[in-house]
């Protein structure tokens, strides 16, 4: 039985900076695929049609970023870490977990995307927490996703939760 | 497998090529992977291509990838062979048979003529047992040297 | 039982202009995640996915996979030339193109990808505008394994802003 | 449009299932076994393939963006990824306005399957258009 996942290097790493990875531009393509998933099957609104700007749960990275480094020591870059952050590079213990679930989100928005935008993506250690649930005892973590624009501005700052057992 | 043992050709140039050469074969194992992926680009969600339960009320097995994946596998394989630099002029392709979901899809090319830096080709595409899926023709043309 | 599916009027139809499309300009993102998903598991070769590499080609940019569809996912514009009905991608229908000319089909149930051909002409590339222009072809029949099958085809003609040919494509529908 | 606490946002509605979660999938590149393979799905312990929350994510933007109008803005939202989002189900995004706090509207925002059990339950913080 585990006692607790929490040790020092779990507990320390809160706030690290972990990886920046950069987009390729925004495309007005990008923005009416995108568009149309979502509305599916109704067609989607004329503005994404014409790509006037995205819709705000838009993903710049989907698809890959165009570049991607690793901000952690010692951390080649060679596993690009798309969601949640690189807990092997940052020295986590490895835990064997039976289920891993999406827990929830959490997002503040800046400036809008339009066509064009190059958004920057850094991400860091949110809180790690523990609970006993029904399965056990379960971590909750947290990774923290700030994007910027090409000129700086804040986009969206999203805290993803996840839920291991 | 027929390819297996031949000779494979890389990108080539025209005067490296002689009829009877087999391309290196491009080689998937198909499933849902693949088929949603080719459905993302191409905005081709068929129920069939995405749900068994869906290809079962056709009266397939299960669920099977479209033929116009067939059709990518086959122009990657004649890619492969021309290289950068050489063009595919013409490209014709029958649907035989289903591709059925976990099969490993081949697709091979064995070089049947050359007219100058025109280079004919017969393709196709085949499962683990051999039945052939999708058979056809292509002529490309090659850079000359 | 009918000796042949094929009336006068699908054969007087041969020849038709149908419908019209014509694309958003091709961007890059739409040739790299095209050759992505076709070359996947394995990486795209780089002439679809990195500028600098392309340009070091004969095209000198970065040009589509020869199937890739600029029309996939939406078209700028669509024109239907005839006013019987949609265009068959758009619905799930054996008789759809037939509908579309405005002509009685023949009512088969069943329908089957018989393949295409395809000549191909310049390259697409990055910012190419792409007008399809789609047209009934031959018809033909023959007996076979699922009964007497319907051989119809379907003419699509692609031109680049600059008037190229880009490919002409052969559809063949079978239908039972 | 006088905004007051309580008032329920016009709904947004999807029957759900391959069709709507392969397309997202293909826009977010999101190809993941559990949600395009029942047998995937029922190994996870979910009866079946089951879709994103990153749907039901853009589900509540979509009823939020058509609310707010073309001028407004989401300024924050928060959900909880409660029950799975099965095959077949009806899944429909819900609002009502909590707080009003000069332009800044509160809102309890969650997805519903057609019997009323909440899949994602949530908040959110928006200023209408002018």
């Amino acid at each position: 039985m585990t006692e607790t996942y929490l040790n020092d290097t779990v507990i320390n790493a809160k706030g690290t900076l972990c990886s920046r990875s950069v987009s390729y531009p925004i495309e007005a393509s990008a923005i009416r695929k995108w568009a149309m998933a979502v509305y599916w099957p109704e067609p989607a609104p004329q503005k994404f049609m014409d790509a006037e700007y995205a819709p705000e749960d838009f993903d710049a990275f989907a698809w890959g970023p165009a570049s991607y480094a690793s901000l952690l020591p010692g951390d080649d870059s060679s596993v690009v870490v798309r969601h949640g952050i690189n807990e092997r590079a940052l020295g986590f213990p490895e835990w064997k977990f039976r289920a891993g679930l999406n827990g929830g989100m959490n997002c503040t928005y800046g400036v809008r995307m339009h066509v064009g935008d190059v958004i920057t993506d850094v991400k860091s250690v949110g809180e790690y927490t523990e609970r006993q649930g029904r399965n056990g005892l379960m971590l909750i973590t947290q990774s923290i996703s700030t994007w910027t624009n090409q000129r700086d501005e804040l986009v969206k700052r999203t805290i993803n939760t996840g839920i291991c057992y | 497998m027929n390819s297996s043992s031949a000779p494979s050709i890389p990108a080539s140039a025209i005067s490296r090529i002689q009829v009877g050469d087999q391309l290196q074969p491009f080689i998937r194992r198909t499933d849902f992977d693949n088929w949603n992926r080719y459905a993302a680009v191409n905005d081709e969600f068929l129920p069939h291509s995405m749900n068994d339960e869906a290809a079962r009320r056709e009266g397939f097995p299960k669920a099977f990838g479209m033929g116009n994946l067939q059709w990518s596998y086959v122009h990657s394989l004649l890619r492969a062979f021309i290289g950068p630099d050489g063009s595919i002029l013409r490209v014709d392709v029958q649907f035989r048979n289903p591709n059925l979901r976990e099969q490993t899809v081949t697709a091979h090319g064995t070089v049947t003529g050359i007219d100058g830096t025109t280079v004919s080709i017969d393709l196709w595409t085949q499962e683990d047992e051999g039945a052939r899926l999708a058979v056809g023709k292509a002529l490309v043309s090659l850079p000359s040297g | 039982m009918a000796d042949s599916n094929i009336s006068e009027a699908m054969k007087a139809a041969v020849g038709t202009e149908t419908s019209r499309s014509t694309s958003y300009p091709i961007s890059e993102s739409d040739i790299r995640k095209w050759a992505m998903a076709v070359y996947w598991p394995d990486k795209a070769p780089a002439v679809f996915t990195d500028p600098a590499a392309a340009a070091k080609t004969v095209h000198g940019r970065l040009v589509a996979p020869e199937e890739f569809n600029p029309f996939a996912w939406a078209a700028a514009k669509n024109e239907l030339l005839l006013t019987g009905g949609l265009p068959s991608r758009m619905v799930n229908d054996p008789d759809s193109s037939e509908r579309a000319l405005g002509i009685e089909g023949p009512g088969l149930k069943f329908m089957l990808n018989g393949g295409m051909i395809c000549e191909y002409g310049v390259r697409m590339g990055v910012g190419d505008v792409i007008t399809g222009t789609n047209s009934v072809g031959e018809y033909s029949e023959r007996e076979g394994r699922l009964g007497l099958m319907l051989f119809s085809r379907g003419v699509s003609t692609w031109v680049n802003q600059n008037g190229e040919l880009v490919r002409r494509t052969t559809n063949t529908l079978i239908r039972y | 449009m006088t905004v007051k606490v309580g008032d329920e946002l016009p709904t947004f509605t999807r029957e759900t299932g391959f069709a709507n979660w392969n397309r997202y999938a293909a826009v977010n590149d999101e190809f993941v076994p559990i949600h395009m393979d029942d047998a995937a799905g029922e190994a996870a312990g979910n009866g079946g393939a089951f879709g994103m929350g990153n749907l039901q994510w853009a589900y509540l933007h979509n009823m939020l963006r058509s609310w707010i109008g073309e001028n407004g803005e989401i300024l924050s939202i928060e959900v909880q990824f409660r029950s799975p989002n099965v095959k077949g189900q009806t899944v429909t995004a819900k609002g009502v306005v909590t707080a009003i706090d000069g332009d800044v509207i509160s809102l309890d925002v969650w997805t519903e399957q057609q019997e009323g059990t909440k899949l994602a339950p949530g908040s959110a913080k928006v200023k209408m258009g002018k």
